[in-house]
């Protein structure tokens, strides 16, 4: 019986090894699956591509693993936070590296790398900094910049209810970059609040299909980032 | 360059109301983060907005009562929304699908400068200890119909917004239709910048001399 | 106050003039708008452009309009049917013009024109006589060939239930192309059979959000191609 | 060439049954219109395989009873199915993301012809009368991890199908893994074909005598 849940979170992570690309989903606290990113702490990984909007706040959740030195480049569309000093401290004394994406280029480039694309012709970016190096080129007299698609070794997400296949629904902005993460790594973890039965998810509903997921874990009632900067947490 | 004189032109509350008079009845718009945020506020009768947060939310409603608010009902600059009756849920290929498949109707984004040929500059201020943060803003000025700006007309230390050229590094190139300021309503046009509408109590030569570009006034272009 | 429905199928199809490029929804019957197509043939327009995955069934809905004169060329990826001769006869006889596209690069293509990407690169056909003519590039020692995105003026789709903001739902494999139609034509016009009041339809099961669709007509109880084809009916 | 003997080799139902014992547990299975349909009669004791049909539909059970389906729901053929308990729909772009994207673990193809480069023919014969039809042939044979063919070992004529180098317009260069025959099951390797068992009651020779091109036999390549 295809079955795609693990007992632990530990269970989860595993496998994530030193230098591998991760994405993150969750837009700011939104979707972060904040579980998953502290057993990865936990789980010792260092030297790691990161790819998340954003680079957390506080010192919970994706701040909490650059914090721990695990993160050895940031790939994301806006890396400041109201609530964080960590990615900024680290960027300016040069240990840490940055590579900056427009927001919508980095979705397209994620569900390109999802769906078998290389390369894709976008406009967003043209005539900026951010094009720089970037291969450019007219079509019917606009302007587009060529972007690679992007895939990681594990993409660790957060959805709100799942079943044994690895069938997917996401709270509503929760939802975000998890769907699309989801396509683009090679082995896809996903906690969740809630696990029904095969056949009780309406098929017209679900987001992720299973084929998408590889792990599935149980986190019941999982923090929000908020409450827990505002409570002054650092993790570990 | 002279300073702007307090309790001369629109407060930021005005500029956000002179802007929502500006959108038309059933317009798909998106605000950028800050004083664009405010036009929620204001709703001219008889007309519907339909406010897109490029987070996954088309139909934006206000911020929640106190209290009410779910930490994963967020828009763009992470704050707490509503999701009004005809809303939906998508993720972010989708959106941005909605951006830069040139969609939505209207954005309204801040500003630290504009050009006359309508270049914008509202992400970074190149300073070396600066940390770059880009967001969604490049994809909306490639994407969406019209880009409105809304702006101080100068700077906290009383430097030109509107100039020849921008000096920051830019988010788009010739993508600023129009901008609301406290001084004025300014169109981006072929010619450079065009004096719309100017703000009660204020003058043309008030506004050039705050604007580091030639400003043409709009009987100027009646004319030619 | 935003009301998207129209009180006709007549006023629905409104504007479509000679020569405009159409996409239909629809693949084989599922998802197929025939009420709308037939509008389309009483309509009248000429030498249109149409996208369809199919060319039709019998002599109703696609295959009739092809019948009636009004396609000058198709743009599919399967213009071969059981039950219908009506496109290979113009076919054969030089009266219609085909552009076949692999059925994963079509659906990409009208993707692409949606979202606003000129063109991306797939491997689909790369080494095959549909290749020929398309400029080729390698990434990481694999071959692909470039492709472009593919708008519309109109697109008539198929759903089974809508609100007045035009958001919409579809039934099964009804889906098909019709969410990625809707988004990259000038006027996307809908049939469903269900309109119900906004706020009624969950914000997390909405498939085209309102922003994609202009136009929302109701009809009730829509007719199955197979049933129409079984029963030998010719439209008009 | 001969033709091939009637009661020799395995029946079509005896193929896909073969076929299907080496699909693994929990696959992800694209299957051709045809022969490779009767595949999904068969499903090895303890194992469950997951269906994927491009048009819209991962999940997808047996045909449904007489009078008891549904004109919108089908399969790739356009035939009526079932959706079982998991499954899930979708649209084309994110079906052929599954497809392009490699997230398919196998499909199974009928063919015209199989080159011993494992080139592939199943959409024309490129007759000049002919209505070309594609389909999603290019897109499965280019993205899915594994691609089998599952086809009589000659044409109703006698010709040979595995050849040397295919004559009609090809679905996609390089692209097949393994041919499921009548008369033997056989790997296209970096070498040419090697056949990987025989049909009860037939030998290599009468395998080769059909087949267009050199023969590897298993042992053959384990010698080398």
């Amino acid at each position: 019986m295809i079955d795609k849940t693990v007992e632990s979170l530990t269970v989860a992570v595993g496998g994530i090894t030193d230098g591998a690309t991760v994405m993150v989903g969750g837009f700011g606290e939104a979707g972060s699956p904040i579980e998953l990113i502290h057993a990865l702490i936990d789980h010792g990984a260092q030297g790691l591509t990161v790819i998340n909007n954003n680079t957390g706040s506080g010192e919970v959740g994706l701040a909490a693993l650059i914090k721990a030195g695990c993160v050895a480049k940031m790939i994301c569309s806006y890396p400041r936070s109201m609530n964080s000093t960590v990615f900024p401290d680290l960027y300016r004394s040069g240990k840490i590296e940055l590579e900056l994406v427009p927001q919508g280029t980095l979705a397209e480039r994620i569900r390109a790398g999802g769906a078998g694309i290389p390369g894709f012709y976008t406009p967003a970016s043209v005539g900026t900094p951010l094009a720089q190096g970037k291969e450019q080129r007219t079509f019917d007299g606009t302007d587009y910049v060529l972007e690679h698609g992007l895939r990681a070794d594990f993409a660790l997400i957060k959805g709100k209810c799942a079943d044994r296949y690895g069938n997917v629904v996401y709270n509503k902005t929760a939802r975000n970059f998890s769907p699309l993460m989801a396509t683009a790594a090679g082995t896809t973890v996903v906690q969740v609040a809630e696990i029904v039965p095969a056949g009780d998810m309406d098929p017209e509903v679900v987001i992720t299909p299973g084929i998408f997921v590889q792990r599935i874990v149980l986190v019941p009632n999982p923090a929000h980032e908020s409450d827990l900067v505002r409570k002054g947490v650092s993790y570990p | 360059m002279s300073s702007v004189e307090p309790n001369v032109g629109l407060a930021r509350d005005e500029m956000a109301q002179r802007v929502a008079a500006d959108i038309p009845d059933g317009a798909y718009v998106n605000l950028g983060i800050g004083i664009p945020e405010l036009i929620t506020k204001f709703v001219p009768e008889g007309r519907e907005f339909i406010y897109h947060t490029e987070n996954g939310l088309l139909g934006m409603g206000p911020s929640p009562e106190e209290g009410q608010g779910e930490p994963e009902l967020i828009n763009a600059g992470k704050r707490q929304v509503t999701a009004l009756p005809g809303a939906a849920y998508f993720h972010h290929a989708d959106s941005f699908a909605m951006i830069r498949g040139g969609h939505i109707d209207l954005c309204v984004l801040g500003a630290l400068q504009v050009s006359e040929g309508g270049d914008l500059a509202n992400w970074s201020t190149g300073a070396p200890d600066a940390i770059p943060a880009v967001g969604g803003a490049m994809d909306l000025v490639a994407g969406v119909k019209l880009v409105y700006v809304i702006t101080q007309h100068c700077t906290k230390k009383g430097e030109p917004k509107l100039i020849e050229s921008c000096t920051y590094p830019l988010t788009g190139t010739g993508v600023v239709n129009r901008i609301y300021t406290d001084l004025a309503v300014i169109d981006v046009t072929p010619e450079g910048f065009q004096v719309f509408e100017l703000s009660p109590g204020v003058d043309f030569d008030y506004v050039q001399e705050r604007t580091g570009a030639k400003l043409l006034d709009r009987s100027h272009s009646t004319d030619s």
